[in-house]
């Protein structure tokens, strides 16, 4: 099993959720996170004194699936988060070594 | 009349104000001739100013309701909006918009008199006056805020919100309560509108509606298929301290505009108002519940607001059991108001439309209907207001219906032509959509609203 | 009298309401009549309307309180009951419960006339004083609120707010306001009560006491070994935001209750209200620091409202160091209460009981304690009321204790009898466990309170 | 006078209270000889009162702005200290400041008479001053917390906010209000300030000034390079509220300040402080959006509060011309007041001294400029006020400039003290840095603000 | 080493926490996520229009313990946290190389 | 490629983001999690009754670099957020299988 980790622009979330779904994806965790990257923060102002923004608010995506899905979740994600635009994010693959679901016990493909 | 000559210099170091060099006063500015020829006026004076405080805190109530019921990421924009519209009605209203309204009458079209309180209108119960219409004249501009909501650009909003105090608000509002024509109709006494269920509501209201069309619905209100997606406000706790402070605040807009406590029916006002509200908010609430089987929040509050929009003109005019009527019927409108729009597909984020327009529009017909002969023209003393359910016969009902129809087309058309104009002026009314979808706030303003709450916007 | 007779033929379209061919006021409902007799009548319908404005204005504060004492979770449902208490309460006093109260008197028990402000009630004065009485009933029912917030199911509050503004704070309040009994015991110069400490606070405290009791605890809220384990509230600026309202509001609640601007004595009831809410929040502040060596916001918030309800009885009769004093006993009280009750696991999760049960009762009994004999029955004209320190002997204070013991008994036998009934009619009080653990507001509601917050409850 | 003898019995029972074996008013306790002196009372007591009762209310504004502008961790504190300024100013000014402040003068420096509103000064009258008065008092020592939030120990804040509202506070107020010697210098009519902005807010806004100087700035704010990092709030719509709630409570404020309806000036009053405030609003509006390009609600905020403070010292004796310009200047003095302090490294997290010193001179200053001779002191009886631009010549200006110096130097060399003091007793007047990083709320109070919402600080 | 990663019902924190502890495990860091999955979001209703809530309120818990004990773990937590009923959560076991405490600068089991 | 993963102190973020991007790490991505460990939590009051606070709020750090650069990065990271006292936080190496940039589709260390 692969975890499959994309860091994402908020508002894409529905779009990729719905294209993940798709394939036949049926689970995954969102996270509100901050990104530091080459997309550089804007100056602001506040009170009449400047200030950067470092930290860009985007959504983490963590989906487990079958090694074999991996690839395709991959490709279906980066397709529906592209803007093309500095910024669009991050996927990552990880390993997995087991997994279970929690109500009935059950474990390995079977839990996704 | 108090009169006082007396040479100044003056110096406006720096200010480049050097433009009176002598000056007499017409008017009253020290009150003590006023207080002379009636003894009475510190109540009423009292009575006008409180109510007036009452009303300006509406303005906070309006900042919440929209704040509320819209997303954080346009919290901030959507505070500056509701201070900024009262803080250019009051400098508007101030130099021009006052004048226009309630100055001396020009044909029954204008008033001409009073630009910038200065000269005559420096007198203490001008400038009474002046701080009790003013705030009425910044809460139409405020209405509008709601409906263009999260996608109009600032200098746009600025823009309006001037025109409204400058001129839409204030020449309509001379044709009802400056003696224009309207009031000298020849139905009933002529259209009335006691409070301003048509003068402040309805007008802005409509305007919003206007808004809302030009600017289109904001990205994702409506999927592809046409159906409604709801973009939830981010603090229901917020919308409903505004409404709190709104009826509040109405209890200074409806039964203050007797302009004198010496008209003991301000309790009747007070308690019709009251009443209204209430009723509206359960009408609601049932249909709703019915409807959807929730308890809905957002919607009740709504309702309280309808109730309160729709009892302002008729307010003094009515006993309690007709401001429940009324109220019941506010409540439902709003609620098919609500959803109209939407299937309309004209995304009026706080419902502007439904509560101020449409409740605006039925306050002042049901004067026509329920009005029953106990009260004058903001006095005792007769010809009486009386409807068609106590046997006023259908005058006042036309009247008001074609008072009405003149405020929604008023208001529609001036509205239409101030959003073309600002589409040239501006390149256009509406934010980028990269803009909208990360939020105006940030843009715009430099500052998100809560910056310590993580907080991600979808 | 003003005596108008009309033929009205009543059409009432559509609206079913055919009801009135003949109308005669024996009220005065323009107030002409009124002013041509009391000439001084404006000034108090001034003072008692903005006085009621004020305690309206409460219901936000009792939201805010309540609310940012309890989870996010429930934020949505308590605004919701917070508003409709209020929505329900206006329309039930309206109908029935106004009557029942101020009505004439029928043998000490209830009051028989003015059912739906109609008829002879339509009266400028008859409306005044509804407006001001209806402020107080809801206050009453939106007390409860407090204590049973986040169990119980919104069918049944609607239920027993209803009830209470019906009937449960009516006939009390007819007892002690309405010329009823309580009013005319022959101890001291019969039980009194200035602004309700015991008629809108012990009433509305001892009913969440009942319902609190009858609901059981929060889940988690007690361990199994017993301990309690507070559940925080989401939003302690809320929460002290709700609290300056009401302070702010009690201004309108405590002076207000002379219904007349020209008892000059509302100087010295404001003054002694903010000296009993100072002491008290001092008290309360200085109780928790040496108990648990925090400055507890909490109950320093609970320990203003202390203050204020325990001045409110007594707050005309006392001078100011008699209010601290009363005050100062009141912070301790309040402390006293909110652990007693945990003791005892009661969850009244905002201290409903604590700050209004006990302490309403401490207010009506400090009358007769240190009442010090400068003011009589809502007139500078004897009797006066003495309390004991001030050598008027026992007798006030024997009125007022007997007084407290009614109403705690009648608050609590009415409660225990609503809240049983409510039982059986809605099939248990209480939501389900899953329910409670997600939260009401989505199931019951619709709407999370903050749905841009990501947010999760524990 | 009314006059009353009587033996009281006073047994005090367990409160040892044993004092008052008898008792003689000399003062009017329950009202009825002032009224029959002056049938006019009622609408003075109601206007006062009302007005005294929105100057309450701007506590809580106080505490939104201040909270809003700050962070979330340290917003239980914030809540706390602006109900316990208010707490302790109303104790301390009823045992003494009142007295130092109002009572009979003594040889122009302080007055003498009516400690603890005890004996004579159980009067209605004196009660109804004392209740305007203690709602000034506290204000100056609210508008301090602003400029030492997020880093000053409690027990400091409660020490010199009782000083505050004990002895600062008063004796200048005295020297300007209580006939002392500042109000009777040899220029123009004495030195004036209507309603207080100086005698409340530069003396507020000064000590601010020498507290954040003594504080340091809060950790992270100037980087090692110098550079301002700015420390953003953690709500700008809490903040907005506040801003609206303290621009509805300076109706109070200034209006009120003439202490009786009878001046229907009043009206003018009320209409200034509107205009001031818009136009201030504006001006900080435009210069920030010429500076940094973004429209800045943060410091449009601050504007309209330095319009409202600027305002406040001339309210009375000018037209409305004047109030816009007065406040164009307030709203660019306060940008530039902001700007400066950072420069010098002096963090005032919420613009203290900006809005509340800087704008108080202002408004004190421009009374000699702008006075336009139509009023009088507190009365439309001459000698009326007239300043440079109306031909008064340079007397009232000198007068106004000198008690602006005082005003400064006083406020400055009392804070200094008082923080020194505070420092020995205290071990110092800030908390530790572990306990900034993470946040007062938790360690001092035990409670954070927002429990349900996961918050992490840095 | 291994990461064993729970996503739980967020009222069941506390339970599973105990149970934690009283297997020996002394840290762990959570983590506020929206899950979705088979255990559907309702239709709600805002302002008189319907929408689907599909991401739900769920709680990730993540802890770091040395390769023995990530059976017992997930044993604990999937007791803990089962309530049998839809939406109970998933259990993901991830290989770690390295840990470090950074107070210290311990590595390898001993950072845990 | 290798995943770090840091739980710090909320208030060192600043100093070990700036730390990091010296040493040449061009993104990473922080998440507010909540931690419980050594550090115990405090007891608190609230409304007259005690509890105690176990889960303190932390930061987490999450940078995937290139395999040689891990330790450099853990090096760093730990430099920057040590204060000696107990809760400073840990760190965690877990592996990487791949990495995709969303906006380009460009895969392994270049898309980092
Ligand atoms: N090395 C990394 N490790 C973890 N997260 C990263 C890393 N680099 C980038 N990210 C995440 O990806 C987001 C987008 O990266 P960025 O460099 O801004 O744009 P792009 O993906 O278009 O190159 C960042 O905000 C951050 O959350
Ligand atoms: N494949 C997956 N990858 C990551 N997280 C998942 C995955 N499937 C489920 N989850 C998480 O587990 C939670 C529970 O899953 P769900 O399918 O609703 O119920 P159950 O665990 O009872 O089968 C989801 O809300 C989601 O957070
Ligand atoms: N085994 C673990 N797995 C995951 N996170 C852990 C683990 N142990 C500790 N943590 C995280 O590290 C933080 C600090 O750990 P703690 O034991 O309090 O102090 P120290 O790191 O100084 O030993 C914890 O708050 C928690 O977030």
């Amino acid at each position: 099993m692969k975890k499959v980790e994309a860091v994402i622009k908020p508002f894409k979330l529905d779009e990729v959720k719905e294209a993940l779904v798709e394939v036949g994806v049926y689970g995954m965790t969102i996270t509100e996170v901050r990104g530091f990257g080459r997309q550089k923060g804007h100056t602001e102002v506040y009170r009449g004194a400047e200030y950067t923004v470092d930290f860009l608010p985007k959504v983490k995506i963590e989906v487990v699936v079958p090694e074999e899905l991996a690839g395709k979740v991959v490709e279906v994600i980066s397709r529906a988060a592209r803007t093309g635009k500095i910024g669009d994010g991050k996927i990552f693959i990880l390993p997995v070594e087991e997994a279970m679901r929690i109500r009935t016990g059950e474990t390995g493909k079977d839990a996704l | 009349m108090f009169k006082k000559k007396r040479w100044l210099t003056s110096l406006a170091l720096g200010l480049g104000l050097a433009f009176m060099a002598y000056r007499a006063y017409a008017g009253d500015p020290t009150g003590a001739e006023t207080l002379k020829k009636d003894a009475g006026a510190p109540v009423d004076y009292v009575w006008v100013l409180v109510c007036a405080f009452l009303v300006f805190f509406m303005q906070a109530g309006f900042a919440f309701v929209e704040s509320g019921f819209c997303r954080a990421k346009n919290a901030v924009n959507l505070m500056m909006k509701n201070l900024m519209d009262f803080v250019m009605g009051s400098l508007a209203f101030w130099a021009v918009g006052y004048a226009l309204m309630m100055g001396n009458d020009w044909h029954g079209i204008l008033g001409t008199t009073g630009w910038f309180l200065h000269g005559d209108a420096y007198d203490v119960h001008t400038y009474l006056i002046w701080m009790f219409e003013v705030v009425f004249a910044a809460t139409a501009a405020t209405i509008v805020s709601g409906g263009v909501a999260e996608r109009i650009k600032f200098p746009v909003y600025l823009f309006y919100s001037i025109l409204v105090s400058l001129v839409i608000y204030p020449i309509y509002g001379h044709w009802v309560w400056g003696g224009g024509w309207l009031s000298k109709l020849p139905f009933g006494i002529g259209a009335v509108d006691f409070a301003g269920s048509g003068v402040v509501h309805a007008i802005g209201g409509t305007i919003a509606l206007v808004g809302a069309m030009m600017l289109g619905p904001r990205i994702g209100k409506y999927d592809e298929k046409g159906n409604v997606k709801p973009i939830l406000g981010h603090s229901m706790t917020m919308a409903a301290l505004g409404v709190f402070i709104l009826w509040f605040g109405w209890f200074g807009f409806n039964p203050g505009s007797t302009l004198s406590a010496h008209e003991l029916r301000i309790s009747v006002i007070a308690v019709n108002t009251n009443l209204a509200a209430a009723a509206a908010a359960l009408s609601a609430l049932i249909f709703m519940k019915l409807k959807h089987g929730k308890w809905d929040l957002g919607m009740t509050l709504n309702g309280v607001l309808a109730g309160l929009v729709a009892i302002t003109a008729p307010c003094a005019w009515v006993e309690a059991w007709a401001a429940v009527v009324i109220g019941l019927i506010a409540g439902i409108l709003v609620c098919l108001g609500v959803i109209m729009l939407d299937k309309l597909h004209i995304d009026d984020p706080v419902g502007a439309f439904p509560v101020h327009g449409l409740n605006g529009l039925w306050g002042v017909i049901s004067v026509g209907l329920f009005a029953d002969g106990t009260y004058g023209n903001y006095t005792t003393a007769a010809p009486h207001v009386i409807g068609l359910f106590y046997g006023g016969g259908l005058g006042q009902l036309i009247a008001q219906l074609i008072s009405a129809v003149v405020c929604f087309v008023w208001a529609f058309v001036c509205g239409w032509i101030t959003f073309s104009i600002a589409k040239g002026l501006f390149n256009g009314i509406r934010v980028s959509p990269e803009e909208e979808l990360e939020g105006v706030d940030i843009i715009e303003h430099g500052t998100p609203a809560y910056p310590d709450f993580q907080l991600v916007k979808h």
